[in-house]
């Protein structure tokens, strides 16, 4: 049988089973194909808070989708044209993303009496007319697999384990993905386990195959590899890029990685990636919880060495004093918060914007310090660096905004050479710098940065104390002078206001200089919004586009580009917390677009919203 | 100092062996600051503090490798006092933010000055933290029994019953025993001295300076304007050398009239010294693997003050927190080598594309 | 010699002195005879955060300023007429607050050549030229009073610890103060130590009779009393008023009242005060940290009890996660916080307005709740019963932003009946709530209030389970579903925004009604900026003020307030916190006048302020 | 209830004596709610939700004056699955909030569930803070040496070189003895058992729950995904016997093969059952009012399981912190009468104008 095989310009698939049935392993190796095939991707992870919800249930779905084209992407795509479906939850769960005429490949074999009763299904949707709308491949996953492991010294139910690698087989057949990487890959992780490994690569194998030669199958796509930047690629997660960036900051600023964390998801990863690297001189600290993770981290930074904490936003609330104590002792510090859905506990695995405003003011008293929020999951490298280049030149914590659609959410990264990348070393105080000569003054200020000097424990001559009371310009003695206060309060506020002239200006992109809305964004929000841009574009609207990376301070020229334009819209994972931000700055009637779903926004959505601004101009 | 790398020095030994030492003998002078000391005259921390500055010398350590890092209370403003790098931090978190400074520089000498309150009540979870880290810390807690700097409330080592301006009625919940919740907690070392005995604590602080990880030191510390006169038995000449039961290592645990011993039931007790021969008395092992019996020394002062043990209840050898970590580092770098960025970055699958 | 009597309309007398001097009682008892006499009065202590800093030095000065009139008055007072200097530290410390002119009474006994030293006097004031301004009285207060108690069986030193009642003797004298009280109250202290009450009297008395004869005093003075509201009045600081406020509160809502606090400078004295009263079947716990305390209290909430945690600034930071527990599980919650100087530990016995934006978004997640600030000492009372009625209808945390001013400063009160105190009590749910009459469901909202069922513990048939994770709709059962949490999001918000419907609209004073400055104050600027406004009045400008005691949410008319004059004036404790929320709001260009000295305003200095900005009309 | 005083039940006795009994007879189905319950496949937490679901009918309360109050974790999903009050509040806080709950209410029987990271790490000073208070309050916590919910951290009772992935070249620090640590914290309660035995769970839940204070109760429970088998000694029908020593009050300590003495030098020691005749053999007392004995014996396992004593380590009676608090509100009306709020408002020095 001949097949045809069709073109496409993008894809975007979405594999969902029981937590237990390997989603997340099958997503990434989907995507490492991918990526090793040379189309632009994106990925979003969706997992539950349980380790292991109830088999069968619908808050037991785990699912993982990709997006890859043959062109530049940015998002992991709003509705996917193929659902792998490994048992009725994940079909149910699924299907409203679904846009009709969708593909659904559904494992039959788990589409029971029992499980179909769980998720409440009366009469199977595969056998009434339900599923209607869409493109159904049942497909027998399970008992295929089974029985092409027949001839494995394995268990029914270990045999029944590799049907998410055949379920990869199949996928990878039918987009016509390169197969050698993970049958290395397979061979790599089972390495102790040789039988596993066979049994895996031969259920893979068999999906592969099973596409070739079912009838179910009569298409296969391809999608050409896209055509990005010339270099070298790797794919990469967000909380993996920001864990490099940490690295590669504490190289290039000549300091000690310390690490103070406290496990909580979606940060915890970067604590793990960070342990692995204790060849680089990283110390990480698993302390008793976030109070003691910054503090420690904190203690470090006094010790000069680059003091980072990580957690998410029930975490940040519990450091905020500590990182007030950063504030007034003038150290750095790198407070990064994967930002997740709240308030309190509220949804662990879903991501969210929301702590934006705790980050400028969950402290008591006046205590400003930067904050910098990463773009898309290859960025938080960048991100972090540049985190650490301002911690550590104006010696202030800087809060590293990310969030759990970032953390998790991967792309193709184009690696940088270490050469190519800041210097971002500092000088430690090595002697007095009073007029006398003699004394050394831990808060005298760099006339331009205004910060203080950085004198670490063992520098002979420059013993000093410093603390949280408030403290005299210049000695830092502790002070109670009215004026001292008031001026130490400017000062630290001028401190950081004073990075705005240290940071790019805010750029547009505006193709034919002629847009009267301006569409405008912070953090993770950048692919949706970039995408739903194309859209408008592409049906010959108008609008301007520009994203904030550094949120506080904002680059200089901020105020100027929001007057610049008739509306300016600001889509938010929130309830318009950069909004109040800009509004109460610049006076200016920013239209806010909010929705706080867990989710990321859609690139469809998205453009409706735009359109609609458009419209009402 | 100039890399990451540099900055982990591995190493054993005792508490002080990896900080460097002073080229020039030091004096107590070079450990006192300009700042005036801001206590309420009488108060014990003003003893605590001379014993402190006139003790440190005698460790031969360079000024600049000394750190004091303490929380919130008046205790905690000793670091003000010491002419070494200092760190007052906020209520609690001292031992954290140690943690941090020592783990990372195992080349510094680091004391934690902290309060019953700070280290026990907000802070009592790092403190049981660090102590099974065994961090290399030496942590002073000065134990007036009472919040001192917000003006009189009862702390967790305050007795049942307790009046003061939070329980007007007295208090009602049952102290720690610093000593004995330390033991709970893994310490390796822990002792209890009193301000007023300048030799005694001397003698507390040269053992726990030279201990590696964390050190505990319990100090009874006078409050006159709150608590004044908590320790009184201990200070009276009449009583306290009766009621004060010396621990020393390797020696009998008695005072001038009474005696421990072992008792009938398996359990110790104190008794007329009269009363025993003086083989009979319990000679003291401060270093003793197993907790138990330090922890049954520490249960003596129950009724309290009829007999109190004073000095080091337990003093035992455990690798320290920030050995360990610098040995990880070590061990990294010896099986794969220094890490290489550029290595880091392209690990994994990558692909070229133009 | 027959003495000159002086008629005055006010008088700010401060008296200053060491901390171990008993400033502090010597201005309570001349507080108590002002307000017995029956004069408007309002008092402003000042102290260190050393409990006794070292005697005789600058750090160690402790003063109280008071202020009172024969008319209402508004403020401490900004520059005292009289200043009592007990030693050079005192003079030293308080003399630029002196106008030219003012009386200055010093302890000449104090005047040695080492207290001269310690703080920097090479040669007495006293005895150069350098006090020509002012009008010096040289008083040996130390050997005076040793000699008055000669016939008392007092050492030396224990006779010199009574001049602080030679010194209210004396200026009892100077300004006719009623005598009778104080003697009473010396003699109730001390009833325990007879002999010590007699020789304190017996001070008292000499101070006074020094008054009568010495040469150095040629004039007394009188201040008719104030012409207030007919009632019965007793004088009351700010944490006293805030403790009754919740004991009313207690009282009024039928609530056992539950406090979980830690102890923290300026916040303590109402864990005092509320300790006392347990015969009002309140609970004091003194718990082991501050998230522990504000866990307690909502253990208690859940229970039934009226919860409350009361703190300053670095516990306000340390309880945000449990404050947010409680946003999102709606339990009625009171959280104190008496701000104070910072960041971080700052200057814990100064005060500030620096807590507003930590109250409005210290916490992970959109975790809205309302904010209540009281204008002046005796209005803590008020403000207290209002949070607990808003925490108890709405099932919400509210934050009660008193500061170290409000606490500590007191004035006289006007004594409410308990009859006329508002009834706030609520019902606890007691049966099902579901239209299927069995089911009861913990998040069915009221359709007015948007508050949910408070069902406790021991109620049958209502158990159910609450928690932190995002909850659904009615059932309150775990929910990821992303619509659900948008919903909830908005609906916690939208329960919040629709107190604004429950709450006075702002009013404005403007007496002509053709201001076209408003001045806007929330919180302890009360006096100050009041004062400031008479002042412009009276020299014949025309200016408007408004002050919000719901910060959040704002009062529903507060736009239109604002938009209805040319300029609008917000002078803040801070740089601008309450303007950065109304300018994004409203988006109109308040303008702010910020001082953060860790000090109240003075009204002379906002006087100025508002007329320049109605001159630049 | 109406109003503040009415709660104020004052009282002593057993633990439930305050609480109002059920008048029907409820059974375990009474007790479980209509949720999914989510934990792994395997769990040991199921096995503790049985016991807990059938044991609890027994104690005879009304189930509407049950609380279950829970912190963060696995282990702290356990309120939704218990037909009571239930409170799932947020990570480490729940002896905190349960303090507030439990001392207001003293009618209540309040259970805390919480895991070793949450009530050790995070957690650990409310744990012992409770503890020394003696709320009364019922902590169960489920100790599966690892974070669970995080997927697979160390935890603060991990043993030393523990690999996961926060310690891929293994921990550091020496793990938390969570009995020792509560004895320290001067415990009135504590026990130890095991989820897989559901007759001793059961049993040692009935004395925590008459035990009028805090109970603590540690439950060995396996992780089958990021700890299996950490507790495999204890449940292999080849060892258990052997290694398990069951402490029961007024019977001698042994296993089928061991048995616990006084040592030569006072201490105690394990030894071959057979070395000794059963008098030599330990008694156990779990009413000793010194905790030295209770201590020596939370030290007995070590080296790890070679003997493990399960069972109560400690009951020792002392009064609790409601029915104290509650004696004093109780004695300040009986001194001055109920509080009056005008007497208040009026108190101290007033005058009148008009
Ligand atoms: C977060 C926080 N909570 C509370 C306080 C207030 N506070 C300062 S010191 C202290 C207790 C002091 O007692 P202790 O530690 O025994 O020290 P001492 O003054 O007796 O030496 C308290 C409650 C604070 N500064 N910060
Ligand atoms: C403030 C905060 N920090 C961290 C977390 C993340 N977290 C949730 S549970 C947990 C530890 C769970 O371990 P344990 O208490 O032993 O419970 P188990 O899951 O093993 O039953 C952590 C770190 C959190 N939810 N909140
Ligand atoms: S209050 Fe007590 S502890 Fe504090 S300085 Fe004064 S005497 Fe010392
Ligand atoms: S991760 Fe471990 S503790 Fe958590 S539910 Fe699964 S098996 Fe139980
Ligand atoms: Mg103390
Ligand atoms: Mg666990």
């Amino acid at each position: 049988m001949t097949k045809q095989v069709q073109q496409l310009e993008r894809v975007i698939i979405r594999f969902a089973g029981d937590s237990g049935d390997g989603m997340q392993l099958t997503g990434d190796r989907f995507t490492a194909g991918t990526a090793e095939f040379g189309n632009d991707l994106s990925t979003l992870p969706n997992f539950p808070a349980e380790i292991r919800a109830p088999a069968g249930t619908l808050p037991g779905v785990s699912s993982f989708q990709l997006h890859f084209a043959d062109h530049d992407i940015l998002t992991p795509g709003d509705a996917p044209n193929v659902l792998v479906a490994m048992n009725p939850a994940a079909l149910k769960a699924n299907l409203s993303d679904l846009p009709r005429g969708a593909d659904i490949i559904a494992n039959t074999d788990e589409f029971t009496k029992r499980n179909l009763q769980k998720v409440g299904y009366a009469v199977s949707p595969l056998e009434d007319d339900s599923l209607a709308a869409w493109r159904i491949h049942s497909v027998p996953l399970t008992s295929l697999t089974v029985k092409a492991l027949e001839g494995f010294a394995l268990s029914k139910k270990d045999a029944e384990r590799s049907k998410n690698m055949f379920a990869l087989g199949l996928l990878s057949w039918l987009y016509h993905r390169p197969t050698e990487a993970t049958i290395q890959f397979l061979e790599t992780k089972f390495a102790k386990k040789p039988d596993i490994a066979k049994a895996n690569i031969a259920a893979f194998q068999a999906g592969w195959n099973y596409g070739e030669t079912t009838e179910s199958f009569s298409v296969s796509y391809e999608v050409k590899p896209a055509k990005l930047a010339p270099g070298v690629y790797r794919n990469i997660s967000g909380n993996q890029a920001l864990a490099y960036g940490l690295i590669a900051a504490s190289v290039q600023s000549k300091l000690p990685l310390f690490l103070g964390s406290y496990p909580i998801t979606p940060a915890s990863d970067i604590l793990h990636e960070l342990s692995k690297h204790k060849r680089f001189g990283i110390r990480t600290f698993q302390a008793e919880d976030e109070i003691a993770g910054v503090g420690a981290a904190l203690g470090a930074s006094f010790g000069g060495a680059l003091g980072i904490t990580t957690t998410s936003g029930p975490g940040v609330a519990l450091k905020a004093e500590t990182v007030g104590l950063a504030v007034t002792t003038e150290l750095p510090l790198i407070v990064v918060d994967v930002q997740r859905a709240g308030p309190s506990t509220g949804m662990p695995t879903k991501t969210e914007q929301t702590d934006l405003l705790m980050a400028m003011y969950g402290r008591n008293g006046e205590s400003p310090l930067p904050i910098i929020a990463p773009s898309t999951p290859s960025d938080c490298f960048d991100a972090a660096v540049e985190a650490a280049r301002i911690a550590v030149k104006y010696r202030t914590p800087v809060m590293l905004l990310s969030d759990g659609y970032l953390a998790n959410g991967s792309e193709p990264w184009k690696v940088p050479d270490a050469a190519d990348l800041p210097d971002i070393s500092t000088e430690f105080a090595s002697g007095p710098n009073a007029e006398d000569g003699v004394t050394f003054l831990p808060f005298k200020r760099d006339s331009e940065t205004l910060a203080r000097p950085w004198a670490i424990p063992g520098t002979a001559g420059l013993e000093h104390r410093i603390g949280g009371i408030e403290k005299a310009e210049g000695t830092g003695n502790i002070s109670y002078d009215p004026d001292n206060h008031d001026r130490m309060v400017r000062i630290r506020q001028a401190k950081i206001d004073g990075i705005a002239h240290d940071i790019p200006a805010l750029e547009v992109d505006d193709p034919d200089g002629d847009a009267r809305v301006l569409v405008l964004g912070w953090g993770s929000t950048y692919g949706p919004i970039a995408a739903a841009v194309r859209r408008i574009r592409k049906a010959g609207g108008k609008v301007a586009q520009a994203h904030l990376r550094h949120v506080n301070p904002l680059p200089a020229n901020t105020g100027e580009v929001l007057r610049a334009y008739d509306k300016v819209l600001l889509p938010e994972i929130n309830l318009g917390q950069l909004a109040l931000l800009l509004r109460a700055r610049f006076l200016v009637d920013i239209i806010s677009y909010n929705r706080v779903r867990g989710l990321p926004f859609k690139a469809e959505e998205l453009a409706g919203v735009i359109q609609d601004v458009i419209d009402s101009e | 100092m100039s890399s990451g790398t540099e900055l982990s020095v591995p190493g054993t030994g005792g508490g002080l062996s990896l900080v460097p030492k002073s080229e020039v003998k030091l004096g107590m002078k070079d450990f006192k600051t300009d700042q005036e000391v801001r206590w309420c005259p009488g108060c014990g921390d003003y003893a605590i503090l001379a014993a402190v500055q006139s003790f440190v010398p005698e460790l031969g350590l360079k000024r600049e490798n000394m750190v004091f890092v303490s929380g919130i209370g008046c205790s905690s403003r000793f670091p003000y006092y010491m002419d070494t790098y200092g760190f007052h931090s906020i209520h609690g978190r001292a031992p954290a933010i140690a943690t941090g400074l020592a783990a990372s520089r195992p080349d510094l000498s680091v004391w934690v000055i902290t309060g019953d309150g700070d280290s026990l009540s907000i802070g009592g979870n790092h403190l049981i933290h660090a102590l099974r880290r065994n961090v290399n810390l030496n942590i002073l807690l000065f134990n007036n029994r009472i919040y001192g700097l917000t003006k009189g409330q009862y702390s967790p080592t305050s007795e049942v019953g307790k009046i003061t301006k939070s329980t007007p009625m007295g208090s009602l919940d049952k102290p720690f025993n610093p000593i004995s919740l330390a033991i709970g907690a893994e310490a390796s070392f822990v002792a209890r001295t009193i301000d007023s005995d300048r030799k005694h604590l001397q003698s507390v602080l040269r053992e726990a300076a030279e201990h590696r990880g964390t050190s505990l030191v319990e100090i009874y510390q006078n409050c006159n304007i709150f608590n004044d006169n908590a320790f009184e038995q201990l200070k009276d000449p009449e009583r306290r050398d009766d009621i004060t039961l010396r621990l020393e290592h390797g020696r009998p645990i008695a005072s001038a009239s009474k005696a421990v011993r072992r008792a009938a039931d398996g359990g110790i007790e104190v008794v007329p010294r009269s009363s025993v021969s003086e083989d009979e008395i319990l000679v003291h092992d401060a270093h003793r693997v197993d907790p138990s019996l330090a922890f049954a020394l520490s249960r003596l002062d129950e009724p309290a003050f009829e007999h109190v043990p004073i000095g080091v209840f337990r003093s035992v050898e455990r690798p320290s927190y920030d050995e360990l970590m610098a040995e990880q580092l070590q061990e990294a770098v010896d099986e794969r080598g220094p890490g290489d960025l550029n290595d880091l970055l392209l690990g994994g699958d990558t692909w070229r594309i133009g």
